[in-house]
């Protein structure tokens, strides 16, 4: 079970919280008239990277905040936890 | 006193406390601070199991939970637990236990005739045979079911409890041994949070078994001192019988308590799981001991030479009268002495190595015991117990001596303890000195020291024990402002050197793997078949997968391996260790999560008025709600039915509480909605109400319900019950990373509110009388919203139908829930009122056409699917949009929801039953649609069903079919899905 | 390649085994080949064996970055049924369960499929109502699926708890007689004995790390063994497919995520067939060495590490005592986890790719070892005519754009 | 007219079983109030409760009359009697009536039911993932997290912890307490 900084309320359990998947991918510009393929791109195409992995989560048990994390996806170390609107952190190398 | 193998003194038993057991039905003597094993040591007994394959006998072999042979059956009736290890059950006055995997007895098991047949059962036989013909496998796999398994699953449910306990610790220590110890100490000392778990019922870890001093005193004096120090830290925890199982990401380790054994009644509990979680960990978890591959190693009376050490040492018994010890190493020499010391007659030491010289040999050989180096055992005899062992010069088989003797200890070196480094992802290191693996890459969080580390000086054990106590504290934030420990500790020193730990072969059985019963010629099978691979060799033999997961056998494979390779050990790799390092029970890791809290059972304000009627209840989620009141001698659908008849003909009142409930609140608001509804929603004016439906960015129906406008900026969302969190957090999702630009507040709301709804023409003049809102029609029309107040409470009432009558939704707050409740009832009584459960609300909403989401949909359908086409907005962006126009969300592949309306009226069609155009035997026969929803209507007066089909709507009137599983194959029409008042003049009215 | 008989055991049990062959060679890559294959689980070595026999491509690599069978072939709870909601999903799981009914012969390697029937539970009206729509559908496909009554369930799983006092009574079940479990890793050796004997190349500890192209066209690999030609390739490499794409240039539907499994010690039979419940969540066999084998659902976050957490294996503890209270005392040996490829509809992705030469197999998810001898045939077939196999068709990498996803969800409810 | 707590149909007053060193209470009915705001709101919603809101995540401040536990960043719950809920939601909306806000009465959404007692740590730490050292979460502090397979509020008290529930998680909760309070004798106190 990780352990999670929420930047709003600090380290805690992973049960308190929903994880939301990748991080900052973006509707199209225009996006209604964006075609099948790159409406596709946004919907369902994923990084998945064996790494650094931007990502997404809210503490639902506690602020109820969705946040963004980096997490290696091989170690699970979190490298950081940051809000929304914030600067991104640099992934490590 | 038949304890004829209980040294005169010496041990650390009670030998005030005797205590009786049963074995194998046989009435036994032993002491309280007994194992089960070093009961039956003490009275002479070995043999205990049968082999997991060949049903060889076996013998105690060690002395915790590295045990691979003795495996027993404890308890009766409900408390049995199989597989039980004989050196970690604690012994208690009453213990029953019995032998495993034989029959009719331990002693002649007709299962040993597969010893016979060993040579057909070669490493992966099964994969060789069996074959033919096709199909045959079910009756060899039945013939070999026979023989599956070791011990008995116990027939009754467990009467016993389970505990989770979650502890936090700045520095979690792992083994209390002299590593452990001086660790938890110092990390204690410099003010740290410390908790100290051990597997054993005292701390001293190997300081038990073994007679070294520290400062010049016995060195379980300092345990003690030690123990009294950290007992008395207020921040200090410390958990005797405690497995650490388990070592999880970012300092999470789960740990397993058992409780004391209790000789009377039943404790308070059988185990308790400790969900740790550790800003450090230091890992003291010290070595086990490694046997000697050689021929006939498993015969009963073999055990590892530490194990006949601790036995001696820590429970005063001597495991056999007259001892060989099979040695590589100095340690064993240890041993050796200990157990001379003891009063066991040494025969010989048979050390493998060329030349043992040094300070432990030399003691050996001062007390009189014969060395015999450059030997190896290459033989044992005796059946059931070991009687003599052959010993032969390693280059010279031919010189064979035999050496009675009732006891082999066998001493092949140590193996760290690594298993929960490798479970918090350390990648261990191959010690070509050692023989063995130790500590590699950094694992998180985590130090190892002591003889985990492979320091297997006590100096070292309790200098490195301490030094990382401390430096682990630090790195949680706490720096030490006592001294640090000062110990000295003194032993003979030992020579670091290790010999060989395989034997020369005379071709006998020499067993790797004792508890799965895989032998060296296994794996050098399996090597010569291609199964080069450290795992292909380990699946394709089994070797380290039975109950011990390898703990003695692992490290010997590997060296079979090398071997059979020609590749270095590191080259060979190793296997990977997994939780848990120790069987954990299923209750220990259910808890108290079964029975009544296996999950919440989420009640309404309202049940206990349904509990009181005699409802019965359907599950919803969480939610329990009432499917229907029966009267006595009803049945469920009689009641469905009369309730049904009630609301379409006078009044019912339905308990609608488990409504998702959103208030929505904010200069957005508005705009929020807007966004998330595909239909229309700005134009909606403060006092009504509307239906939404909200779609995933796929397109896809994802939740529907009614939002009410309460004022400009404030609306009452409702969603479904089940989908009430999900949308929540959906909402919140956008508003919070991509709505920015929109002020709003969402609060959930929907257990603040308890909802009743009243049903039916009669609705108006049941309410009437309890409320001062005006109800004439002109004024609070369908879909209006009113706030006002219903039996002097205060309250909101929707003008919202899902029965296709007059109806208004009653909010009010949960606490007034059952007064609401009782006041409707009350006030309903007049007019023949009837409570309606979830069955009568289904086929009310069913005969009117409305779809429930996850009866209808199921992911896979849009708006324009269900023939909501007309009330998708066309010119508003909202979620789920552009996925509408994709290619395949069009043409006439698309699934259209219609009625379906059998020949024969009686007929209720099958739930999920398939649609075909024509009926046919032939197989695949291609569907074009299922149905969705399908109930005898009261108010039709007949079987009504819904339906997606294919292109639907283009098919009214159409006769479609639908083959039964049993029975033949029925028509019916296509027509529209909106069986009951298609014009909406009850509704309205 | 000597065949394996019961005579060939005896004559070896007096041989002290001597005479046994390597199953399959170990050699060193060649320079090039006509097809090559990425990941060696049973998915790449079926489709290597059905290229070579079937096809008669025989020029054919499979490349594995550890030991065959080390990924999800070799961690898997075995559950092999055919039992899918949608006709697409049913016609090619069905394709592969009557490729198991023979396959121990056609392949000459005992896999141990043990057609010891699958009983779904269901708990809830609602459970219900969805397994008739599943078994009416698999009927109409061909399929053996059954609706069984609560009385009918209890009866024939002694062990289930039948208190209709419990908060998850069992209602009813649906069953499919002919499913079962089959012994994992004999499929992968099997399937690789059988494909080295018809020529295949099979190298391990042989990881990919280049994708070499010509403008659209792959025209080889660069791998941790060198570089290697090849006129045509396969990414079937399960959780890591997203990597390999990555390496090629495009991105897939595909989330890695932890899902566990774990054993017992073993015990006595108690339990002669597979039972899954989606409500109380957890399915479960005995294995013939004695062991109940169990899994449940994944992790939540994506994941490449082979391990997954401890609240998961809590709650099949507690669903599995909720479902045979009898297991209470019992301990579990040992937890594992592999590295699944969860695709959004649960189905899995066969085919083309938008690299030409350049096909892909993955997104089998939680649950693709059932379909190792179909996937690898129709994928043969793909490659071999350049062309979706008619039952890999409906699974094309396009259906994310068109949105004809085939939503298993339903059907899948819960991991296996 | 009757009014009906979360747990009036679950709680028979009991004898302690055992030496008790917890008790369990419910505290049927406390008034809460959700509020949502931002920016100057913030401020002046201070003055209408007489202190300021805490901004310090995962604490809590109060007076004689309400106490205010932080949520989240703009979010806060706002506890008092329940006689006084009234006037608070009034003084709150007068405050805040050119702000942009949400004040939503939601006392009967909770219930609040009070551990207390020696052992009350214990038996709350069998559930809740939280480190409940008095460090972490002592007098002034207040954390939102999980109990077993609910979500809960916790604010500590001198000796315990007043637990706010979701009402329909509430009977599974008081159940759950019960039956993780029996091994230290749980007493059930009016
Ligand atoms: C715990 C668990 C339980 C499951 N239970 C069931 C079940 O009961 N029934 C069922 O039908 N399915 C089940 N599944 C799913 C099933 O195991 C998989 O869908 C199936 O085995 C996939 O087979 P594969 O050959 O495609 O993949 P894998 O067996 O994973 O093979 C892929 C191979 O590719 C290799 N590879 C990856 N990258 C590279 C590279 N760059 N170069 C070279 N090689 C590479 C990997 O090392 C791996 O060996 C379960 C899965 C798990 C994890
Ligand atoms: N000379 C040698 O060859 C040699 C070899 C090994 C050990 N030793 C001696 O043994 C001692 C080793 O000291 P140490 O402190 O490193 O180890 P230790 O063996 O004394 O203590 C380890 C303790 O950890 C417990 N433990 C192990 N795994 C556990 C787990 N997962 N959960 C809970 N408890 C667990 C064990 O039961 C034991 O009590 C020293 O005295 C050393 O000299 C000597
Ligand atoms: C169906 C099945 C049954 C298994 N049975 C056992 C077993 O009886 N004993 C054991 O130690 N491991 C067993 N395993 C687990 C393997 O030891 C191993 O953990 C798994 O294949 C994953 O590999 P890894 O742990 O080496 O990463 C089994 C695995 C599977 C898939
Ligand atoms: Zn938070």
């Amino acid at each position: 079970m990780l352990l999670i900084p929420c930047p709003y309320c600090g380290e805690r359990a992973e049960l308190e919280f929903r994880y939301g998947g990748e991080a900052h991918f973006r509707r199209p510009d225009n996006h209604l008239e964006a075609s099948d393929e790159s409406w596709a791109n946004y919907l369902f195409m994923r990084k998945n990277p064996k790494g650094w992995h931007r990502e997404r989560w809210m503490h639902i048990a506690g602020c109820k905040r969705w946040f963004y994390v980096v997490r290696h996806t091989v170690t699970h170390r979190i490298a950081a936890a940051y809000k929304v609107g914030d600067p991104w952190p640099d992934l490590p190398a | 006193m038949t304890q004829d193998f209980r040294l005169a003194k010496g041990g650390r038993v009670d030998r005030d406390k005797p205590l009786r057991f049963l074995f194998d039905g046989v009435a036994y003597d032993g002491l309280a601070g007994d194992t089960l094993a070093s009961a039956l040591l003490a009275n002479g007994i070995h043999l205990v199991a049968r082999s997991f394959k060949y049903h060889r006998p076996r013998g105690i072999f060690g002395l915790g939970l590295e045990e691979p042979n003795a495996l027993v059956e404890t308890g009766i009736g409900a408390a049995v637990e199989p597989n039980a290890r004989a050196t970690a059950v604690e012994l208690a006055d009453g213990l029953i236990a019995n032998s495993q995997n034989n029959w009719p007895s331990l002693r002649f098991d007709i299962g040993a005739a597969s010893d016979l047949l060993s040579p057909l059962f070669s490493a992966g036989f099964y994969y060789k045979t069996f074959m033919g013909p096709a199909g045959a496998w079910k009756f060899y796999e039945w013939l070999i079911r026979r023989a599956a398994g070791v011990g008995r699953a116990p027939d009754l449910p467990d009467p016993d409890r389970y505990e989770h306990s979650y502890a936090h610790t700045d520095v979690l220590v792992i083994g209390a041994g002299p590593a452990g110890l001086s660790a938890a100490l110092s990390a204690g000392r410099a003010g740290a949070r410390v908790l100290l778990v051990d597997d054993q019922v005292e701390p001293g870890g190997q300081l038990l078994n073994t007679s070294y001093t520290v400062n010049g005193r016995p060195a379980i004096d300092w345990v003690a001192e030690a123990t009294a120090e950290l007992d008395r830290l207020p921040d200090a925890r410390r958990f005797a019988r405690t497995v650490a199982f388990g070592a999880y990401d970012h300092g999470y380790v789960a740990c397993v308590e058992r409780a004391v054994p209790v000789t009377q009644g039943h404790v308070r509990w059988r185990e308790r799981i400790w969900h740790v979680r550790a800003t450090e960990i230091v890992l003291a978890a010290g070595a086990i001991e490694r046997p000697i591959i050689f021929d006939g190693n498993d015969r009963p009376g073999t055990m590892l030479a530490s194990a006949a050490r601790g036995y001696a040492n820590r429970y005063g018994v001597a495991s056999g009268r007259r001892a060989v010890v099979f040695a590589n190493n100095d340690d064993a020499y240890r041993s050796a002495l200990d157990l001379a010391e003891a009063g066991v007659e040494v025969a010989a030491i048979v050390d493998l190595r060329p030349d043992p010289s040094g300070t432990l040999p030399a003691l050996a050989r001062e007390k009189g015991i014969r060395v015999l180096s450059g030997h190896a055992v290459v033989g044992t005899r005796g059946r059931a117990r070991l009687k003599a062992v052959e010993a032969a010069p390693i280059d010279d088989a031919s010189r064979r001596q035999v050496i009675e003797c009732d006891l082999l200890a066998v001493s092949g070196g140590w193996n760290p303890a690594l298993h929960l480094y490798a479970h918090a992802g350390g990648k261990a290191a191959y010690a070509k000195a050692l023989a063995a693996f130790v500590p590699g890459t950094p694992a998180d969080r985590m130090s190892i020291v002591g003889s985990a580390a492979g320091e297997f000086t006590l100096a070292r054990c309790l200098a490195d024990g301490s030094r990382a106590g401390a430096e682990a504290a630090r790195r949680a934030g706490f720096t030490a402002s006592q001294p640090s420990l000062v110990l000295d500790a003194d032993e003979p020193e030992a020579d670091a050197r290790i010999g060989p730990t395989v034997a020369p072969s005379r071709g006998g059985k020499r067993f790797v793997d004792l508890h799965n019963d895989v032998t060296e010629a296994d794996l050098r099978l399996a090597v010569r078949e291609g199964y080069r691979s450290v795992e292909h060799a380990k699946r394709y033999t089994t070797w380290g997968m039975g109950p011990d997961q390898g703990k003695t056998g692992n490290i010997l494979g590997l060296s079979v391996l090398s071997d059979a390779l020609g590749q270095e050990v590191p080259q060979v790799g190793t296997t990977t260790f997994r939780p848990p390092y120790h069987p954990v029970s299923f209750g220990a890791l259910a808890g108290r999560d079964t029975g009544d809290l296996v999950v919440p059972l989420r009640k309404t304000p309202m049940d206990s008025w349904h509990e009181k009627q005699g409802a019965l209840f359907e599950p919803v989620g969480q939610w329990r709600r009432a499917k229907a009141y029966p009267k006595p001698g009803e049945s469920m659908h009689h009641a469905a039915e009369r309730e049904v008849k009630a609301a379409r003909e006078s009044v019912g009142l339905f308990d609608a509480s488990t409504l998702g409930k959103i208030d929505i609140r904010g200069p957005g608001a508005a705009a929020l909605i807007d966004r998330v509804y595909c239909n229309a929603f700005a134009s909606l004016k403060p006092g009504n109400a509307r239906y939404g439906l909200m779609l995933g960015e796929d397109g896809m129906l994802k939740d529907d319900g009614v939002t009410a406008r309460l004022g400009p900026d404030h609306f009452h969302m409702t969603t479904t019950t089940g989908g009430a969190a999900s949308v929540y957090v959906w909402i919140e999702d956008w508003l919070q990373t991509e709505w920015l630009d929109l002020e709003v507040y969402l609060t959930s709301v929907t257990e603040q509110w308890a909802v009743a709804t009243l049903s039916g023409p009669k609705a108006r003049q049941v309410l009437g009388p309890l409320t001062d809102v005006d109800l004439a029609a002109g004024a609070f029309p369908f879909m209006a919203f009113r706030e006002g107040r219903v039996a002097g409470l205060p309250a909101r009432i929707f003008r919202v139908s899902f029965s296709g009558d007059l109806s208004y939704e009653i909010n009010v707050p949960a606490r007034h829930g059952l007064a609401l409740w009782e006041a409707l009832m009350e006030s309903g009584r007049p007019h023949g009122i009837t409570p309606y459960g979830t069955e009568a609300l289904h086929i009310l909403r069913a005969e009117k056409g409305y779809i429930v989401v996850g009866h209808e949909t199921d992911g896979t359908i849009t708006p324009y699917d269900l023939g909501y086409g007309a009330m998708v907005a066309k010119k508003k962006d909202y979620l789920g949009r552009r996925s509408l126009t994709r290619s395949g969300m069009t043409g006439p592949d698309r699934k259209h929801l219609v009625g379906l309306l059998t020949k024969d009226p009686a007929r209720v069609l099958p739930m999920g039953a398939q649609i075909v155009e024509r009926p046919s035997e032939v197989r695949p026969l291609p569907m074009i649609g299922h149905v969705t929803s399908s109930y005898m209507s009261p108010t039709m007066k007949r079987g009504i069903a819904m339906a997606l089909v294919k292109n639907g709507r283009e098919r009214m009137g159409q006769t479609v079919y639908l083959p039964m599983l049993d029975g033949p194959t029925v028509a019916a029409e296509i027509v529209s899905h909106v069986f009951y008042d298609p014009e909406n003049q009850r509704r309205d009215g | 390649m000597k065949r394996y008989s019961f005579v060939q055991l005896l004559r070896n049990a007096i041989g002290f085994g001597e005479g046994w062959q390597e199953a399959w060679r170990s050699p060193e890559p060649k320079p090039s080949y006509d097809v090559v294959i990425v990941g060696g689980g049973g998915h790449g070595l079926a489709t290597a064996y059905y290229l070579a026999k079937l096809h008669g491509i025989r020029n054919v690599a499979v490349l594995e970055k550890g030991w065959l069978g080390g990924g999800n072939t070799g961690r898997n709870t075995t559950v092999v049924r055919s039992n899918y909601l949608w006709d697409e999903s049913a016609a090619i799981y069905e394709h592969s369960l009557k490729l198991w009914e023979s396959l121990s012969q056609d392949l000459n390697y005992n896999v141990m499929f043990s057609q010891r029937n699958l009983v779904m539970l269901a708990h809830t009206e609602h459970e219900l109502n969805e397994a008739s729509r599943r078994v009416h559908a698999n009927r109409l496909n061909g399929i053996d699926a059954e609706i069984w009554s609560r009385e009918k369930t209890l009866a024939f799983i002694p062990i289930l708890n039948g208190s209709m006092d419990i908060r998850y009574p069992v209602m009813g079940a649906s069953a499919q007689p002919r499913a079962g479990i089959a012994r994992h890793d004999a499929v992968a050796w099997g399937f690789a004995r059988g494909a080295d004997a018809l020529g295949v190349d099979i190298i391990q500890n042989c990881e990919v790390i280049g994708v070499r192209r010509d403008g659209t066209r792959i025209v080889g690999l660069d791998t941790t063994r060198g570089a290697i030609d090849a006129k045509k390739v396969a990414f079937v490499a399960a959780g890591h497919s997203s990597v390999l794409a990555a390496l090629a240039g495009f991105r897939l539907p595909i989330e890695s995520h932890p899902l566990q499994a774990m054993v017992s010690e073993p015990i006595k039979p108690v339990l002669d067939t597979v039972v899954m419940s989606g409500t109380v969540h957890a399915y479960v066999s005995q294995s013939d060495k004695g062991e109940l084998v169990m899994g449940a659902g994944i992790d939540a976050f994506n994941s490449y590490a082979q391990r997954g957490s401890l609240p998961i294996l809590e709650e099949i503890a507690s669903a599995m005592i909720e479902l045979f209270p009898i297991v209470s005392r019992l301990k579990i040996l040992r937890s594992w986890g592999g590295i699944v490829d969860i695709c959004p509809d649960a189905s899995p992705i066969i085919g083309k790719t938008p690299v030409d030469g350049l096909f892909i197999n993955c997104g089998w998810g939680t649950g693709g070892f059932k379909a190792t001898p179909g996937s690898g045939w129709v994928l043969a077939d793909t490659i071999a005519n350049d062309r979706p196999h008619k039952l890999a068709e409906p699974f094309a990498l396009e259906r994310f754009s068109s949105g004809r996803l085939i939503d298993e969800h339903g059907a899948a409810a819960v991991a296996h | 007219m009757a009014e009906c707590a979360p747990l009036d149909n679950v709680i028979r007053p009991g004898e302690p079983n055992g030496p008790s060193g917890v008790a369990l209470i419910d505290r049927r009915f406390i008034g809460q109030v959700n509020l949502r705001v931002r920016g100057p709101a913030v401020a002046a919603t201070g003055a209408a409760l007489g202190y300021a809101l805490p901004v310090e995540a995962n604490t809590a401040v109060g007076n004689g009359v309400s106490r205010s536990c932080w949520l989240g960043p703009d979010e806060w719950l706002i506890v008092c009697e329940d006689e006084q809920r009234a006037e608070l939601m009034q003084r709150l909306a007068q405050a805040l009536s050119s702000h942009a806000h949400a004040a939503t009465d939601v006392t009967d959404a909770r219930a609040v039911l009070r551990l207390a007692g020696a052992c009350a740590r214990p038996v709350l730490a069998k559930g809740c993932p939280l480190d409940l050292h008095p460090r972490r979460l002592g007098p002034g502090k207040v954390a939102q997290s999980v109990l077993a397979r609910a979500q809960i509020m916790i604010l500590p008290i001198e000796e315990g912890y007043d637990l706010f529930v979701a009402r329909s998680f509430a009977s599974y909760v008081w159940a759950w307490l019960l039956d993780a309070g029996a091994e230290y004798g749980i007493r059930v106190e009016p």
